[in-house]
């Protein structure tokens, strides 16, 4: 700790403790809802939380957490939009004292005291898996729809789909007929390179596999106007997110499946670390991730593939969303039952 | 002016043509029926917006918050259709008529309090988005339930009937050879000289060859697309309010020497204020067009449209000064960058290149521009 | 005087105040039905302010006094409102677009229209009609922007016209015209004053002012000084109430010795911006110490001359220029001033004038490099050199650091002058200097071109007033569609052969009268 | 000209004071010594843009290429730095060199090829960001290797030492007294109304006071920080250039009137070309502070920041139109924004609010000045 920042140790003497939440955006549904459970965990557990998000903005992240410093949080907790970028972010944290968790990401190259995540590139395996197993024979032509090319993230899932099917890929059993990145994750830039797709091959393809359930849904806009709903019920569809509208589509059958990640567990557990941090309490880890630095002391929790079938024991069950929203447009005799 | 914007016109076919060229030789499929379809609606889209956005360059204002405003009202729309089951003509509307207000206010800030377009609606760019988002609550909010089609949803979905297609072209291509004879009659009458009947026939005829073959092909996909027929009213309307009533004169007027404007006795202040409500309309037009586009309202709809939009006018040969502009030059500024990125995504080309060459076709296409009407 | 017409307007006692300028003070005017009234006075008077005040400019409140239309008071809150009373006005400044035709021009803010839409074919054919029946032959599908400033000129007046109006106002309408659209003009008017029209007239030419005049009032300095009967009157006793003192000698040219060559053109053959040939055939030389008069009707390509050779327009097909046996090719005008030949443009306002700066700022504007060493403005130096400037061209305003636009016309042109003069140039084009200016001002530039003369200078004026040209010019030479028409001595020019030179053959058109 | 300026600072002084004393009730961190510092770096960055941006504005033409030519050229410079293991101020001078040229040659375009520049800018925003992506190849480019410091990632993270600051602080008020008292004297002594004395000493006391009060403050953390030497160079050398030289004259002369200007025998090309020149040197520096500030390149560097630069140029009383700007006024402008982003920030508002908090202020900042100057 360097000694030029004495002056504001004697201030930062509060009771109560204070939560710095960088994220990197809010853009997407699925961050809100990390937002809001991880707001309330700390609030049950007595802590104050400041919310940053930085609009996928790396220099806006930084005067996010610069911000939080000087509002003289006791532990910042930052989900990176780019986990490089970061790395200054947690140098002037540590400058200031201030202990910082990794959220969802991992922060690269610095002494990042936690990482709490399902591995991003993980996810990517399991569509590219789960993919497999449904194509019969472990053979099919295919579409990749990628995220944002300028988004580290987009890349880390490529990364993980790549594990697993350039093998496939590489022996010609897996044929990618069209594959193009989405610029900003906009879904009508899902529909468009579908429509692409269709425009040069029309229906030879059986699955595609969309980075995220927002491009997943252009896909589908595409394939509904192309091969109207029993076409599109034909093909696999594979997102990730569990967006409530994605859920809608896998139970109505128009999307096959999508990541489910526990939201509830991480950002609860990752509330109640960064609380006992702040109380000054050391946090043993069973695994470690190496960030390219460090050995960073790492949480890893597992992610869950959705379909229509265990709907109900994953999403519903942790009232990720609500079942009415999610059925809403099923007939009521249609719908499964609700456990218990 | 009439004889300007031919040439303008062609040197603007020519880039559009050499951009076509080059797509069709690289990849077959961009001439399909199929693909033209898409690019046609795609095109009308920004098209739209354009023409509404040279409205306001006309006159020599300026307004960069139409990009959120399309997600906006957009938004606003699929809210009150989705979430609290309104039928989706009368949320339109009801977003429409907001829009209007909203632009008719800013025009009047613009006129009333002398502000700078530029600026009032660059806060507007963000204070849309930030309502925006919060309309939409951030999530994803689909324009119609489920699979189930609704207006709204049809907007981009619906394509004319081919019989029908047939019916409208030839009422299209009847009616302009009427009016266009018919005022050629009257000038003689007046004793103008007029261009000989040759001259006549052949434009009528290859006009009509064109509207012709475009129904042609896009019946061999699924009918005219709906946009493409909104574009046309929307052109159409346009076109006559620039160049057929005082109004659209008083917007040159005004973009051309304001003093003198005044001074010949033209209402300025109602005129450009007026000029921004229309302007509202078709923001909102657009909004639910490109939201029905991408199936459902998301925080990322509209951005970037104003660039596109204004791109799209100085391409076709509107000065940015105002009191220059044509409603034909914009339909060509649009068309070029829509083929464009119709053509690049078609061949998946990687996102940097994609930027790269929209930023050297603009360049280039109004260079040729300028280059053909100096000379 | 005793009241035997019927008075129509009236203004009593105006007082308006400018931030720094008092512009009028307790002026009363009467306008008597059928009657063509003048306005005469130095440039800053105060006529212009007057007539924006009488049409709504300037809206009631902003200014003391009341106007009376038929004894009736009046409050002018706009334009509009002057233009329902039956007043049209004419002003100094253009109020025509560039981009749009004449004809839409001249129906600007009163399109004819049915069920919403233009009737274009009426409009051209209308504008045909009025253009013909003020005896112009201009296109009415023709784009201003192409048409010279006379003729942009002309057609704003017709524009006025057109409302066919009771009272009419000319603000210095004739001070870009050519002598046959002059003639046109007074003509025009003489005409409406048959119909009953009355009119008021402001020019700084007294011969156009008593060719037409009932009446004439004098301003100066904002007070109103005398009203005269004009056939009860003289030019001399017009210019000494304006003046405020006797003025003898309206051109007083002082020859001075013609030294070597400063400035020499060879057969040149130009091409404008559309490709056609406007100059041909072009050669003339001028001495040091001498002032050579450039004649010519409306767009015979004075204009286009000056600016070519001084760098600023036209593409050279063939032909040669030479500044003090310097060649000057594909030049601009920066270069030229480098050596020492400078501009003052026809247009103040369009080629003279940065209109929202100071006037010290475009007094210096030109000779910056002057005041400045090491790349850095000696803001003192600058601001001593137009001070003396200022004060030697006596231009009416507050001080050095008001703007431009809020002065008189006369005065914007004295600024022009100084931006000229301060970069001291070696040869002088001078292009309409005394356009919109009064005796005094004029008379003020005439005694700078004897003073540059004897110093040496060469100078080269334009003028579209014959007389002027004749009494200041040392050699004349009329130019007619681009072509040299002929070339005389100040002795054997005559107003006759000067025109005849300028047309080419076709007999001189007598003055309206 | 200065007392319209006056007034103008004076509106603007208003609009910051207020936003500062919101800010500062609301939430005691705010003037806090750190804030105070990092706010002024991030003041810096928007600054030092804007005031390039004013010389573009100026002559009337304007820069929409700048934010990805931040980013380009920050790019460019940390691949030199990182992968090719160049020395950081090598690289930093080569990366400076190319952008100039780049936008010598865009400047030339738009004067030579009478392309106007908002094409040229918006077609140069297009090119470089795909550029940018393919230099950086859409990885992330640390400016240095590890935590290890050099000159480059010094730009932002170093700070004067207390001493040499106060030092500094107490020249730059002494130099500013003296050239003050000396002009006014020698004015005096030409004999023109200056004013007086005690309004004099006053202006000097409370500009004084400032500074100092400043040094204070910012020593109190760690010193002044770098950025902050850095505007203050480039806005004396702004200053100097718009106010003191024929160059600056002739800026103001083209934006008012470019034909006067040509036929008062301004170099008007040159002129123009020139300022491009410069605003691209000025692009390469803000390249290399928001690099640093980022520590890494990364593809979102300088998204956007042409808004903001044109924005606190509008907000400062620049007209667009051109001939009309200062840069005293343009600094506030960046202040006031900066100021906003800087407290919203701080009290960890939501994007939507701040979106909306933005762009009310900015309405609100530019309708006072209006108002304040017109009347
Ligand atoms: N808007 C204004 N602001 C300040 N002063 C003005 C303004 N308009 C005119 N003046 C001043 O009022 C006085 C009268 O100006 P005006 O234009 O009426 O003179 P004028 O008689 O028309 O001269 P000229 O014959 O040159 O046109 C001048 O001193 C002028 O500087
Ligand atoms: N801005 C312009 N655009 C197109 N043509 C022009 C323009 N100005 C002048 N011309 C044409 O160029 C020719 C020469 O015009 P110029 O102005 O030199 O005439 P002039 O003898 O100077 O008469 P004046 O200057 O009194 O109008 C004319 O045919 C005129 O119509
Ligand atoms: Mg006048
Ligand atoms: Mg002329």
């Amino acid at each position: 700790r360097s000694q030029s920042d004495q002056s504001f140790d004697q201030k930062s003497s509060k009771d109560k403790v204070l939560i710095g939440f960088s994220l990197d955006t809010l853009k997407e549904a699925r961050w809100q809802k990390d937002r809001a459970i991880f707001v309330e965990a700390a609030e049950k557990l007595g802590a104050e939380v400041l919310v940053q998000a930085a609009n996928s903005d790396d220099s806006r992240q930084i005067q996010d957490i610069e911000a939080l410093i000087s509002s003289q949080v006791d532990v910042l907790v930052i989900v990176p939009h780019n986990g490089r970028a970061m790395a200054t972010a947690v140098e002037k944290a540590h400058q200031a004292g201030i202990p910082v968790i990794a959220y969802d990401r991992l922060i690269r190259d610095s002494e990042v005291d936690l990482y709490l995540s399902f591995d991003n590139v993980k996810v990517g395996e399991m569509q590219a898996q789960f993919l497999l197993d449904r194509l019969p024979g472990n053979r099919g032509k295919i579409i990749r729809v990628y995220g944002s090319k300028t988004d580290n993230n987009a890349l880390l899932f490529k990364l993980g789909q790549d594990n697993i099917l350039q093998p496939h890929i590489a022996r010609g059993t897996i044929q990618v007929l069209h594959e193009d990145w989405a610029e900003n994750w906009k879904p009508e830039n899902g529909k468009k390179i579908t429509n692409a797709a269709i425009t040069q091959y029309g229906n030879q393809f059986e699955a595609i596999l969309a980075a995220n359930d927002g491009t997943a849904g252009g896909a589908i806009q595409a394939l509904l106007e192309e091969f109207e709903e029993k076409g599109v019920k034909e093909k696999i569809i594979i997102g990730q997110d569990a967006e409530l509208v994605a859920c809608q589509r896998i139970v109505a059958g128009l999307q096959t499946m999508t990541i489910y990640k526990p939201l509830k567990h991480l950002a609860t557990k990752a509330a109640e670390l960064a609380f006992r941090m702040a109380k000054g309490k050391v946090i043993i880890a069973q695994q470690s991730v190496f960030n390219g630095k460090v050995e960073v002391p790492s949480i890893l929790l597992e992610v869950q593939v959705v379909t229509k079938d265990n709907m109900i024991d994953t999403v519903v069950k942790d009232d990720f969303h609500k079942y009415e929203e999610i059925y809403r447009s099923i007939p009521e005799e249609q719908r499964p039952k609700r456990s218990r | 002016m009439q004889n300007k914007l031919s040439v303008r016109d062609f040197s603007m076919a020519i880039s559009l043509a050499l951009i076509w060229l080059f797509f069709a030789l690289l990849n077959p499929n961009f001439l399909t029926s199929r693909n033209i379809s898409i690019l046609v609606i795609e095109l009308s889209i920004t098209a739209i917006l354009a023409l509404g956005m040279l409205l306001v360059i006309l006159p020599g204002h300026i307004d960069l918050s139409v990009g959120s405003g399309v997600g906006l009202f957009g938004g606003v729309a699929s809210v009150l259709v989705f979430h609290h089951n309104w039928p989706s003509p009368l949320a339109m509307t009801v977003s429409l008529v907001i829009a209007i207000t909203v632009w008719y206010l800013m025009g009047t800030l613009v006129i009333k309090q002398k502000i700078p377009a530029f600026i009032i609606t660059l806060g507007g760019l963000l204070i849309f988005k930030g309502v925006f988002w919060l309309v939409i609550k951030n999530s994803t909010v689909p324009v119609t339930h489920g699979t189930e089609r609704n207006f709204y949803s049809l907007l981009t979905t619906y394509y004319i009937p081919p019989l029908i297609g047939y019916i409208l072209g030839a009422l299209v291509i009847g009616s302009i050879a009427y009016t266009y004879c018919f005022t050629r009659k009257r000038r003689q009458s007046y004793g103008f000289n007029v261009e000989s009947a040759e001259v006549t026939f052949m434009k009528l005829f290859v006009g009509g060859q064109f509207i012709f073959l475009f129904i042609l092909v896009t019946n061999q996909y699924r009918g005219i697309p709906l946009p493409v027929v909104i574009l046309g009213a929307v052109a159409l309307f346009v076109y006559i309010l620039t160049q057929h009533t005082p109004f659209g004169r008083h917007l040159y007027a005004i973009g051309g020497n304001e003093k003198a404007a005044l001074i010949s006795g033209i209402p300025v202040d109602r005129v450009v204020i007026h000029a921004f409500a229309i302007m509202g309309c078709i923001v909102a037009i657009t909004g639910f067009m490109q939201t029905a586009y991408s199936g459902a309202s998301t925080t990322t709809v509209g951005d970037l449209m104003e660039l596109d939009a204004i791109a799209a006018c100085v391409i076709g040969g509107t000065s940015l000064k105002g009191g220059r502009g044509s409603v034909i030059g914009v339909i060509f500024g649009a068309l070029i960058m829509a083929s464009l990125l119709n053509g690049m995504t078609l061949m998946a080309i990687s996102p940097e290149i994609k930027f790269i060459a929209r930023g050297g076709v603009l360049t280039l296409a109004v260079w040729m521009d300028v280059k053909l009407n100096t000379d | 005087m005793p009241q035997k017409q019927k008075t129509i307007l009236q203004a009593k006692s105006i007082l308006k105040k400018f931030p720094g300028v008092i512009a009028l003070k307790n002026v009363d005017l009467e306008l008597y039905a059928g009657e063509i009234y003048s306005l005469c006075g130095e440039n800053g008077a105060g006529k212009s302010t007057l007539i924006k005040i009488l049409s709504g400019i300037y809206p009631a409140g902003s200014y003391q006094g009341d106007l009376f239309l038929d004894q009736k008071k009046m409050s002018f809150q706009n334009l509009k409102d002057a233009e329902k009373s039956g007043i049209a006005v004419i002003y100094q400044e253009l109020a025509l677009v560039e981009e749009m035709t004449v004809a839409e021009n001249i129906f600007l803010g009163s399109e004819p229209s049915s069920w919403g839409l233009i009737n274009w074919d009426h409009i051209y054919q209308q504008a045909q009609k009025v253009l013909e029946q003020f005896g112009l032959s201009i296109d009415p599908s023709a784009k201003l922007g192409s048409l010279g400033v006379g003729q942009q000129q002309l057609v704003e007046i017709v524009k006025a016209l057109r409302k066919n109006s009771r009272i009419l106002i000319l603000d210095e309408p004739t001070s870009a015209l050519s002598e046959t659209e002059v003639a046109i003009l007074l003509q025009i008017l003489l005409d409406l004053r048959k119909k009953g029209i009355s009119c008021i007239y402001i020019s700084h030419k007294l011969d156009e002012v008593f060719a037409i005049s009932d009446r004439i009032t004098v301003l100066r300095d904002g007070e109103s000084i005398v009203t005269l009967e004009a056939k009860k009157t003289s030019k001399e006793e017009i210019i000494r109430h304006m003046v405020g003192r006797e003025i003898t000698n309206l051109f007083p040219r002082e020859k001075s010795p013609l030294g070597g060559i400063l400035l020499e053109a060879k057969n040149l053959y130009v091409l404008d911006n559309r490709g056609e040939e406007i100059l041909k055939n072009i050669s003339f030389q001028v001495r040091s110490g001498e002032v050579l008069g450039l004649g010519g009707l409306m767009g015979a390509g004075r204009t286009e001359l000056l600016m070519h050779i001084f760098g600023a327009a036209g593409q050279r097909k063939s032909g040669s220029i030479f500044l003090q046996e310097e060649e000057l090719k594909n030049h601009n005008p920066a270069q030229s001033i480098k050596k020492g030949l400078v501009l003052v443009s026809e247009d103040r306002k369009i080629y003279g004038l940065v209109l929202e700066q100071s006037i010290g700022f475009n007094m210096s504007l030109s000779s910056l490099e002057q005041f400045s060493f090491r790349g850095f403005i000696n803001q003192d130096q600058e601001f001593q050199k137009n001070q003396e400037y200022f004060q030697f061209l006596q231009v009416k305003a507050p001080g050095l650091d008001s703007f431009v636009e809020t002065l008189s016309g006369g005065n914007q042109q004295k600024v022009v002058l100084g931006k000229a003069l301060m970069t001291n140039p070696k040869v002088v084009f001078l292009d309409e200097p005394t356009r919109g200016i009064d005796v005094g001002a004029k008379l003020e530039v005439y005694h700078l071109m004897n003073r540059l003369t004897s110093e040496g200078y060469a100078v080269v004026l334009v003028s579209s007033e014959l007389p002027e040209l004749m009494g200041m010019s040392d050699r004349i030479i009329m130019l007619s569609e681009g072509r040299i028409g002929g070339t005389f001595t100040q002795a054997e020019a005559t107003q006759e052969k000067l025109i005849a030179a300028a047309m080419e053959q076709k007999e001189p058109i007598e003055d309206a009268k």
